[in-house]
Order: structure tokens, then C-alpha cells, then sequence
């Protein structure tokens, strides 16, 4: 309660500013305001183009993160567990992940043409690296005795992961997630600022190509309300899939 | 009849594509039949074309010089119609480097050039269109362009008004209605007026061109004809009733207020092509201008790089749109 | 030595932690077998490599040399025939106690109606009926403890490590715990191999109570506990036989190391002195 | 009660955990005064909220009702003037035994040099010369212990909270860890509550032993130990006044709890039954 | 040693493949070939440009690393501290995190212009998100009890950070700082990309410009050598932080 009313003053006093600093420089080309963007940003919802450039945005990230998170969970287990492999794989990881995306744009719109894959596919390598990176660190901060403890009662790889690692390392892959769900938004708008005729990136470089601030800004409200419902997702994800942790901010700690 | 679907890959948004927004704002693109969708490539001409090469889009249209460079690089994709025949992105500077480089006083094409000296102009992207201008413009005036003047790449046309707005670079180069916002609203000058015909060594350029790869022109011949008449009675239509024209544009830019608009409409208007067929010459003058600001010259044989053959079909008489083809066969 | 009857053989184990000028020799040659069906304890100063022979029993270790044969083989990689009840509960934090009483059962592959009658009757064996659904971290440290024990009853080995298991109990349910598992190991022959620092409890479950001396640590003496079965724990402390025991195993444990007296753990006297300023 | 010696009261202290429907009453009503220099021990079933009273001097947790005063005043937020060590070592991983052993000096702002001598002096007097470069994952159960011992004496608070500090100790080190104990805390008058499983040990240290019953908690009978002092540990053992206080406890401790059978910890032989199918 | 040579075998591997599969395919315009590449790199080295622009390029990216780690730590470290704080703050963090930065570019060339404090900022601006919500998360995770422990011993809030919230949240703080350690790079590229005449980012899109695959593939060379070298330093800085840490793979455990 009091950290709602907290939020939205600072929501309030945030606007304001950039109201008054807006009119005060003169500065309304540049940095639009609160006002306007409201108001392109209801023209946007009335003429429907803001939900079904949205909702193509959100598919795209949708999708990206998924395969990027599954796959990043994935090889984070099977390198944390393969440790030599991880070490032989390493620096062709760290080189895979510094190549800058944008820079790869050709090769990209090459092997994946401009439709929803290369969009995907971009915004999945983007996350691919953060969950991967995460969950290997997850897997290898997995305390060994308690993987001994558990081969000791005949646990199986199989047995050893669902029981032990995957619990353990719950916390490093949720906050890979957390930390990937705007960069599979921004990977899906970059792809769309490659090459794109839809989606939110599309209306953001169209309304930037337009000197059309406002528009801008009201399409960055559309992002920023994107990554806010992805990340409630994760956050219930991560709350459901670890029933241990509720209430553990309020449990009387005994030592 | 479903409509021919096709797609063209545009590099960026200006008024050097005006004829593709005028064709697509007075509908007769959808007369011909077809349905175009226009992809923008944020990240440059290379990209475009790279998706028309591979098959990812149709049509490239732009500065001709790019696949040009592809072509010298084994990639072919042919030329099929000129849009515009003179350069259109506008080297502007800031009323202070004017002043302080007396540009008023300059006379020739060689001293204004010269004014370049010491200034920091903004291009859209490294090696762009753009920036080869600027460079072009620069070896005109007798200057090197990596000593004697910084030209700093820096993306689009947002980019360039915050940064010649702040006052952090001394001009830039960019295509209308980019160029018209630094003149009306930042009190800015052209440099040099290539509308024109003000640069000698880039009248008579072409500018703006469609390309796709030969194979896929002579498997979609009839819908490049379709295309290519629409464009043609598009250009005729901005000639002849030039405010039907300018109210079909103005819906792409809602953004930018209405007189600077027109500013730019009005600049634009002198620089509209009579026909939009090719010859050797603007070709060659692609090549030139390559080989100037890169020491190096493409090797392409220019005859081959271009064909006239898809404007002739869409100028010789049809029987559907009687008027789209009267109109192009008077061109010829 | 090669009897038939020997599960449990160490021969000649030796044990060293860190490598080359760092190497601190722990155990120094330990030799002895374990019977199947036998219940072993092991007495010894704290730090003298108790839990050190019992993982290597259980295969997380490797002797520096000699070895540890289980059932005639040398042990190689985890001893899946041994279950362990460590020293620290390592207890999983993100199941509950009686999810963590499930985890072995859930490794054999027991349908779920079967596992929760199972956990109910292991959860009442230990006394903790009313606390399956609590989580380590909100019981007690003793019932910590028996959770792990009844962890470890769930999983139904052959041999049973357990490393101090009754030491957080109360002196009352320590009874009942070491009359239950006497009763256990006698039903079902279980060989034990059980470390304990309290004498009592060493003298009243063990067939033969193994004394260990301080580092290097070598085998003082193992004494065979010769008292009759069934045992029952508070009447024994009287019989005399037992106070006999009970005064050898203390005085072999009071004796000071012969071997290496500067790497004896007990402060002496000398040294204490000032220690508070 | 409001007598100038008392340093520790509890009065009427009931603690539930959980709330609402859930909640678990644990301690029933616990009211008794430690006066300044006495040693307490706690005895009590496992799980009956021994370390719940020690974590409530400490100001860890809130009594749900009734209050714990310390000095007069009620006991609010972490009490500073206390000395906690907790039935975990809870030693820090990444700090060596010497290291961790200087976390109350640093905080106290002993300087470099100074600190040196002190971890010295503690390492000798809990016998981990040794080993106090060694990281707490490298050393044995009771060595952990030892330096969670060392570290409390290191802070030197003017009252202990120790909750079952000797458990992982072997016999003989846990005689000489109480002597130095006992000396400790003649000489310096510390206050001491300590939790032990231990008759011998709790009788042999105390002031007066408190024994309490299974949940809800609550004070069985306070026992005066009128042993006097010095006392030596070993030569203590066969004085009838003791021999008759460890026959009193141990009755005390056995008796079914009158108050809530049903939430007795130990298993009955009934419910026993069949626990091993 | 049997570690670099799979790696040695893995990526000699690799370029045979590229080699081959540009030949077959005939793909040299888009892919390039390793020899070409090669002889891209050395000619770049020759004349001094790969240094001259690699060295501008890594001067932003480690100003932008240093003023990003140190911002996310100490802004990870005070609201993993003051749990309310964070909670107001969470929405705006995720906002501000989740803006695409390529979208604001006109509002970063007109507060920091287009000199290295705008590629710094940008690259700090990146880097400081990943750290900062590893960091919170690893405060967050600092065990309770220990915490208590250091309190009874008087342990005021600069000791508890020095002593127990900074070693215990050190790992996590170093995921964040290897994940972040390309995006510094990426972040002063995209700056570059935005506005620039020197740097290897602006080498890149000029190569791409012409079609310059090999030049492209040179760049990237630069890009990732100083990615491995950086992460080297991060790596180096972690085990010199985390003795305890040191040969815990080969350590035997005891349980
Ligand atoms: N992983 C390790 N690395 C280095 N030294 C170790 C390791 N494990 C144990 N040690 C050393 O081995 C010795 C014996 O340890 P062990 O745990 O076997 O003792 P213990 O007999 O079980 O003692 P306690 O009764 O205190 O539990 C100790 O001195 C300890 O320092
Ligand atoms: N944080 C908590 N949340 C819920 N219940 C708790 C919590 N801490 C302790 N309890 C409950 O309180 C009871 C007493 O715990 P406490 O640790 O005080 O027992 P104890 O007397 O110290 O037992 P032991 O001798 O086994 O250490 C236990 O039943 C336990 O389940
Ligand atoms: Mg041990
Ligand atoms: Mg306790």
C-alpha cells in the first residue's frame, strides 16, 4: 500500500518535471511531453495501430524468450555439469556472445530473412547468453555436498538435477530471466528496426524518421508496459515454482 | 484477381523515395493490381540489398552506387528504373559556419565546397550514401576529407536535428525533409543546391533507382511493368496537380509540421525526373563518383547493370489503365 | 581378513589432506574389518579422521594409500551398497522434512501412496509427526537431525555410516533412538559403522568398539564389547562388566598420544595459561 | 524478581510461530530471573524451544507475549551485550578459522598486531593451532566448534548464550573445555545460559539448572545445584549430593508431560510398531 | 593443456568449415573466408588502423565498464540493503532498463553529445543493469543467520557489508560483471554506430557499407580479442577476491 502511494508520486513528480523542463527549455522537439504523449498515445490506442503493433512485438519477444531462456537453462545445465566441456567451450561462448547483433544485421537478414524468425532468433541469442551464463553459475555454486549426499541414496544424473541442481540453482535462473525479459524485447526491436513494416521498433524508428516525438515516447510507454507484464510473469513463475522462499522476508529467522 | 503481392526494401525515409510515397498515397499502386509492402532497413543500404539478393525482398530502391558495389562483388542484381536524377540528400550548415566561412560570398560550386574546411558535418552511416557525398563534395573543393574537415557518422535524422540543434556539429547531410528542418526551424543554409543543378559534377545523377535480381525481373516482369507505371503516373500526378500529390504525402509525415513541408515539397518539386528510364551515363557517373571518394574503381560492365526494357513494356499501350500507359508513352 | 563374513575391510589406510610441503597426514595407517551384521563404533579424539574413514567407506574419498574394500572390492566412486548419515544434517532447504524423507524413496521409484504411508511411519518413528510440512529452517536442530536419521531409515541400506547422529538429542530420546535401532540392525542385520563421542552409547549398541588415537591416527585398540543381547540401555549402566568397559575406554581415550604428542587437539595446562588477558 | 542482580528475566514468556490457524505455540509461559555471574543451564526435550529462549535474549526474535528484560530494560532489537553461540557454527566460508576468529576484534577496532596475539592465544586455548589457516570446509565437525568457540570468547561479552557449544567434543575435551570454562567465568563473573543434552555436563557447570517440559513449554522445576566450588569434573562424578541431582533431573526429564501428552516428542513403543515394514 | 588442445582443435575445426562451406556455397560475399579474412586483419594491422580504432574502442568500453560496475554494485548493495527502496523503485529500474537505448538515441546525442562521454554513458548505462540486479539479487541472498551472527557481535552496517554481504554476494556480483563485460563493448559499438568517425564500431559499419565482408569479419576479430581480454581481468580480478574459492574444484569434500 504505502509502496503504491510512494510509486506514484514518484510516477507524478517524474511527469511533472518533464512537463515544466519541457516548457521551461523550450524543448518540446526533442523530448516532447507528458501531455502530447498522452494524447498520441490515445490516438494510437483509438486507431488500434498501438495494440496490433504491440501484440506483433510481444509474439516476437514472447517466442524469443522462450527459446532463448529454454535453451540457455538447458546448455547452463548441461555445461554446469560438464564442467572440461565448459572449459573447452568457453571462450567460443564469450566470442559468440560479444558480437554485437547489429553489426550482424546482413548476415542475419541473410540466414533468417526479415519475417517473425530473424526477430526471434535475435531476441532468443540476446537471452540465450544472460539465462545461460546464470544457470551455469547456478549449477556450479551447487553446494557438493549435497550432490554427494544425494549419489550416496543412488540418485541418477536425472534424479541428481530435478533434486538438487534445478532447486538450488532456481534463484541464479530466475534472475537470468529477469535480467533477459528487456533484452528479448529489445532484441525484438532491433530486428524490427533492421528490417521491419510492423511492430512496435517499426513504429518507433517510423515516428522517429518522422521527428514525430511524441509518437516516440508513446511507443516506449508500449515497451515499458511489455517488460513490466513479462517481468510479473517471471516474478509469479519464480514465486510458484519456489514455495520455499514465501514469506521468507516476514519468517522469524532462529539460528 | 488477388493482388500481386511484392516487397521493396528502403533504406531509409526521405524525399528521395518521394515517387514511392506518392504512388503508394494516391492508390495507384493498389490500381495496378498489387499489394507493396515497404520494408525500412534501419541499419543501412547494405542491409536492403542484401535482403534482395537473398530473396528475403523484391525490390531494392535506392542509391544505385550500392548495387553497384555488389555487382563488382559477384552479386547481381540489375537496375530498372531511375526516381530521381539528381542528388537529393542536402549538405546543410549551421548559421554560425556559414557565417563564420562567409558562404554568402562564395560563388562557384569549387569555393563553396571549400567552406567545408574545418567543419564538422554529420552523415547518416559510415560509407552511406550520405557520407560519400559529403566526401565527393569535399575532393571537389580541393580538400582531403579525412584531414581537413570531421565528418562523423551518426545515424538518422533524429540524430542529426539533436545534434545540429545543440549545436555540436557544424552541418550535416541528409535528404528532405530532414535538410528543410535544419534551414526553416534551425536557420540553417544549403551548402550547395543539388536540386538545382547547382554541383556540375552530380547533375544529372542517378540518384534513386529500382533493382532486384535478374532473375527474379524476368519472372515478375508483369508486376516490375505494374510497378513501374504506377511510379511513372504517380511523378506525372506530382507534376501536373501538385497539390493532390502533396496531400497524399502528408500523411506519411504527421510529424513534421506543415510548412516545413512544404518547404520541402517545394525543393523537391524542382528536382523531379522527366522520364524513368537510364542511361550509360548516369551509370557511369555512379562509378565516377565511387571512384573518387574510394581510390578504387568498380569494375562492372555498364551495360549490363541496367535495363530499360521493364520502362519501355510500361510505357508501351496497355489495356488496362489506359491513362497510366498514354501518360508514360509521352515521356518517351 | 578375507573371511567370507567381511563387508567392511580398511587395510593399512592412510590419508593425507593438501599436497606436496602442505600434505597434513590425518590418518596413519588404520587396519581393520567390519563382519557382515556387525555394529562397529568408533571412539576418538575430535579432528582425529573419524568422518575422514567414513567417507572413505562410502567412496567420496580415496585413501592416500592402502585400502577400503567393501563386499571383497576395492571402492571405487560412490558406494551405493552404504547409506550415510553425515555429521551436518544436509538436509535440502527447499523440501519440506518429510519432502526430504521422500527424496530416497522418490530414487527407488516408489508410487506416491506408498511413499506417504512410509514417510507417516518414519516421521512417527523419529517423533516428528506434527512437523512433515515444516521446512529445516523452521525446526529445531535435534529435530534436524532425526529428520536426517529418518532420511536415511527411509532409503534402507545394507550398511549404515552414521557419523554422531544422537548428539543433539535430549538424554531421553537418545535412549529411545538407540533402542529402536538396536532393534532395527538385530531384525534385519544391518552392519553399522556408527562415531560417537559419548561412551555410553558406544559401549551399549557396538559389538566391538573401535578406539582411535590422535593424528596420525593409527587404532589404540578395539575392544569387544562382550555384553549379552538384547540390551537395554538404562539397565546395563549398572552391570559391572559395563563400568569395566567403561573405565578401559576411558582410559585408553585419556592416554596420552604416543606417537606424536605435539599433534594432540586437548590444550594443556601449560599453554592455556594467560589465554584470557 | 526486580532484584538489582537480576541481568536476565523472562516473564510469562509465550512464543507461537506461524499465525492464525497455523500458529504453533511452543513456549507455553516460561518466567524465571538469571541473576548477574550466575551459569544457567537449560536442559529440556529436543525441539522444546531451548534455542527459542536463548534467540529471544538475544534479541533476535519478539516473545508473542509476556517479555524478556535485560538489564532492567525489555529485551528490543539485537541485545549487544551479549554473546551468542548457536547451535550451528555458522562460521563464514570465505574467512579462514583465524579469520573468522577476528571478526569481533576488527569490529572492535583492535589493531593488526594486537589481533595477531589474541587469535594466537584462542587457538591454543581450543586447541586449532594448527589449523588456523585452514578454511572452515577443511576441518572436522568439533574443530568447526572449537572456533566458533574461540570466536564468542574472542567478542568477550559480559553474557554468554551458548546453545549446545561441547556436543561434537570427545569426552576428554569436553572435560577440559568446561574446566576452562568454569575458571573463565569465576574469574571474569561472566553470566552464562547454556543449552546442553548433557546431565553431567549441566550439573557439573550450573548455577541452577532449569528443566523444562515438552510444547507448550513450560518450566518443570528450577534446580539448585548445591555443589561447591571449584568442582572438578571427573573427581565431582562420585559425590552422592551429585549422583542424587542427576537421579532428580533425570526423573524430571523422564516424566510424561502432564500438560499436552499428545505433543511429546519422544515415540511411543505403540506408535513405533510396524515403523520398519 | 588437453583443454586448449580441444579448443585449438575445436576452432581449427571451425575455420575449415567456413573455409569450405564459403567455397562450396559460394557465399564469399556474405560469409567472407577465413584466408581472406586473415589477410583483411594483417593489412588492417599494417597500416595502424586496427590498433589506432581498437584502442578507442576499448578506452569506452572500459570507462564504461568501470562507471557501470561501480554504479550497479553500489546501487545493487543500498537497495538490496534498504528492501523498501527497492520495492518503489523496482517498476522504474525495469523501465528504465527496458527503454531501448537505440531509440533514444536523439536524447542521448543531446544531453552527452557525440564524443566518448556519450559511448562511456552508453556502455555504463548497459553495463550498470546487468550488475546492479546481480548484485541485489546476491545481497538478497545473503544468509539471514549470518547476518544476525555479525549484529551480535556489534557489527554496524559498513562492518556487515565489509565483512559478510560483500564476500557472500561476491559470486553473483561477478556473474553480473561477466555478463556485462561484452554489452560494455556492444554499448560503446552501438555508440559508435550512433555517432562517430573512429573506433572499430564505425570501422565495422563502414566495411559493411561497402560490402566489405572480410573488413567486417577483421573488426569482429578486434571486437572479441578485447572481449576475451577483458573477461580475462574480470577473471582474474574474481579468483584474486575469492581465495576461499581457489582449487574448490580439485578440493576433496568432506561431508
Ligand atoms: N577437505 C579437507 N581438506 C583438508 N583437511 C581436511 C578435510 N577434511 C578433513 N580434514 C582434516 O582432517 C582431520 C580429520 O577430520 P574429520 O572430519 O575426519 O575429523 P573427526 O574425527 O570426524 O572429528 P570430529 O569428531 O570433530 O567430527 C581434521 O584435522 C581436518 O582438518
Ligand atoms: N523460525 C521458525 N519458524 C517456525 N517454527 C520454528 C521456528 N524456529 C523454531 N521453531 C519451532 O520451535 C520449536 C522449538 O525450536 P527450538 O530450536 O527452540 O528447539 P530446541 O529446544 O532448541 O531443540 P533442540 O534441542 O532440538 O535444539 C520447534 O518445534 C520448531 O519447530
Ligand atoms: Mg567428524
Ligand atoms: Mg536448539
Amino acid at each position: 500500500m504505502i509502496i503504491a502511494l510512494y510509486r506514484i508520486l514518484f510516477l507524478a513528480a517524474f511527469l511533472a518535471i518533464w512537463e515544466v523542463a519541457s516548457n521551461a527549455f523550450d524543448a518540446g522537439f526533442f523530448i516532447s511531453r507528458p501531455s502530447l504523449v498522452a494524447a498520441s498515445f490515445l490516438t494510437m490506442i483509438a486507431n488500434g495501430s498501438f495494440f496490433y503493433n504491440l501484440s506483433i512485438t510481444a509474439t516476437e519477444a514472447a517466442l524469443g524468450f522462450l527459446f532463448g531462456a529454454i535453451f540457455g537453462v538447458g546448455v547452463g545445465l548441461l555445461l554446469g555439469r560438464l564442467k572440461v566441456l565448459a572449459d573447452i567451450l568457453d571462450p567460443f561462448l564469450i566470442t559468440f556472445y560479444s558480437l554485437p547483433k547489429v553489426a550482424l544485421a546482413p548476415l542475419f537478414i541473410l540466414w533468417f530473412g526479415i519475417g517473425i524468425d530473424m526477430k526471434v532468433i535475435l531476441a532468443a541469442v540476446t537471452v540465450f547468453f544472460l539465462v545461460f551464463l546464470n544457470t551455469y553459475t547456478g549449477v556450479r555454486s551447487v553446494s557438493p555436498e549435497q550432490i554427494a549426499i544425494l549419489r550416496l541414496m543412488g540418485a541418477g544424473e536425472r534424479a541428481l538435477i530435478a533434486k538438487v541442481i534445478v532447486p538450488s540453482a532456481l534463484t541464479w535462473v530466475f534472475t537470468g530471466l529477469r535480467l533477459s525479459v528487456p533484452y528479448a524485447l529489445i532484441g525484438a526491436i532491433v530486428g524490427e528496426i533492421i528490417a521491419a513494416n510492423r511492430g512496435i521498433g517499426y513504429v518507433l524508428s517510423d515516428a522517429a524518421a518522422q521527428f514525430d516525438t511524441a509518437a516516440v515516447f508513446a511507443a516506449l510507454i508500449g515497451i515499458v508496459v511489455l517488460s513490466l507484464i513479462f517481468n510479473g510473469i517471471v516474478r509469479f513463475a519464480e514465486r510458484a515454482l519456489m514455495p520455499w522462499k514465501a514469506g521468507e522476508d516476514t519468517r522469524e529467522i532462529s539460528i | 484477381e488477388a493482388p500481386a503481392r511484392l516487397t521493396i526494401a528502403q533504406p531509409s525515409e526521405g524525399f528521395l523515395y518521394l515517387p514511392i510515397y506518392a504512388a503508394r498515397g494516391l492508390g495507384y499502386v493498389q490500381d495496378e493490381g498489387l499489394d507493396v509492402e515497404v520494408t525500412i532497413f534501419g541499419k543501412g543500404a547494405a542491409a536492403a540489398l542484401t535482403s534482395v539478393i537473398g530473396g528475403e525482398s523484391d525490390i531494392y530502391v535506392g542509391l544505385p552506387a550500392v548495387p553497384l558495389q555488389a555487382w563488382a562483388k559477384g552479386q547481381k542484381t540489375q537496375l530498372f528504373a531511375a526516381l530521381l536524377k539528381q542528388c537529393g540528400s542536402d549538405i546543410v550548415l549551421s548559421a554560425e559556419a556559414a557565417r563564420r566561412t562567409r558562404l554568402s560570398e562564395r560563388r562557384t560550386p569549387a569555393e563553396k565546397a571549400e567552406a567545408l574546411r574545418g567543419l564538422k558535418i554529420a552523415v547518416a552511416g559510415a560509407g552511406s550514401i550520405t557520407d560519400l557525398v559529403v566526401r565527393h563534395v569535399a575532393i571537389h573543393g580541393g580538400l582531403d576529407p579525412d584531414r581537413d574537415l570531421t565528418i562523423i557518422p551518426i545515424g538518422g535524422g533524429g540524430n542529426m536535428i539533436a545534434a545540429f540543434g545543440q549545436g555540436r556539429v557544424d552541418g550535416y547531410c541528409l535528404s528532405a525533409p530532414t535538410s528543410t528542418i535544419g534551414v526553416v526551424k534551425f536557420g540553417g543554409t544549403l551548402l550547395l543546391d543539388f536540386a538545382k543543378g547547382e554541383y556540375p559534377p552530380l547533375r544529372d545523377f542517378l540518384f534513386t533507382a529500382l533493382s532486384a535480381r535478374p532473375e527474379w525481373l524476368a519472372a515478375n516482369r508483369g508486376v516490375a511493368v505494374r510497378l513501374v507505371r504506377a511510379l511513372g503516373r504517380a511523378i506525372e500526378t506530382m507534376r501536373t496537380r501538385p497539390e493532390a500529390a502533396r496531400a497524399a504525402i502528408g500523411p506519411f509525415y504527421p510529424g513534421v509540421e506543415p510548412a516545413v513541408l512544404d518547404a520541402a515539397w517545394t525543393q523537391a518539386m524542382g528536382s523531379l525526373p522527366t522520364s524513368l528510364d537510364m542511361d550509360a551515363g548516369g551509370i557511369v557517373k555512379n562509378i565516377d563518383f565511387l571512384a573518387e571518394v574510394r581510390s578504387a574503381r568498380l569494375d562492372v560492365p555498364v551495360a549490363e547493370v541496367f535495363t530499360n526494357a521493364i520502362v519501355n513494356l510500361a510505357a508501351a499501350p496497355s489495356t488496362r489503365h489506359q491513362e497510366p500507359a498514354r501518360e508514360a508513352g509521352r515521356k518517351e | 581378513m578375507d573371511d567370507a563374513r567381511t563387508i567392511l575391510a580398511f587395510s593399512e589406510v592412510r590419508k593425507s589432506f593438501g599436497s606436496g610441503a602442505n600434505a597434513l597426514p590425518i590418518v596413519g595407517g588404520v587396519t581393520f574389518d567390519v563382519a557382515r551384521g556387525e555394529f562397529i563404533t568408533l571412539l576418538g579424539p575430535s579432528g582425529c579422521g573419524k568422518s575422514t574413514l567414513l567417507n572413505m567407506s562410502a567412496g567420496l574419498m580415496q585413501p592416500t594409500s592402502g585400502s577400503v574394500s567393501y563386499d571383497g572390492a576395492p571402492v571405487r566412486g560412490v558406494n551405493l551398497d552404504v547409506g550415510y548419515m553425515t555429521q551436518a544434517d544436509h538436509l535440502l532447504p527447499w523440501r519440506t522434512i518429510a519432502g526430504n524423507i521422500a527424496v530416497p524413496l522418490e530414487i527407488k521409484g516408489l508410487a506416491k501412496a506408498e511413499r506417504a504411508v512410509r514417510i507417516e511411519q518414519l516421521l512417527t518413528l523419529v517423533g516428528l509427526e506434527r512437523f512433515g510440512a515444516h521446512y529445516p529452517s523452521q525446526v529445531s536442530g535435534g529435530m534436524r537431525k532425526r529428520a536426517a536419521l529418518a532420511r536415511l531409515l527411509a532409503a534402507d541400506p545394507a550398511t549404515l555410516l552414521m557419523d554422531e547422529p544422537f548428539s543433539a538429542l535430549d538424554a531421553q530420546l537418545r535412549l529411545t533412538m538407540q533402542g529402536e535401532l538396536l532393534r532395527l540392525c538385530a531384525r534385519l542385520r544391518k552392519t553399522v559403522l556408527f562415531v560417537t563421542h559419548d561412551l555410553d552409547e558406544a559401549i551399549t549398541l557396538a559389538d566391538r568398539c573401535v578406539v582411535l588415537g590422535a593424528r596420525p591416527t593409527t587404532i589404540r585398540r578395539i575392544v569387544p564389547i562382550d555384553l549379552p543381547r538384547p540390551r537395554d540401555p538404562v539397565r546395563l549402566r549398572t552391570n559391572p562388566r559395563y563400568q569395566a568397559l567403561y573405565a578401559e575406554l576411558w582410559d585408553l581415550l585419556a592416554e596420552p598420544s604416543t606417537t606424536a604428542p605435539q599433534a594432540l587437539d586437548a590444550p594443556s595446562a601449560v599453554r592455556m595459561t594467560g589465554a584470557f588477558a
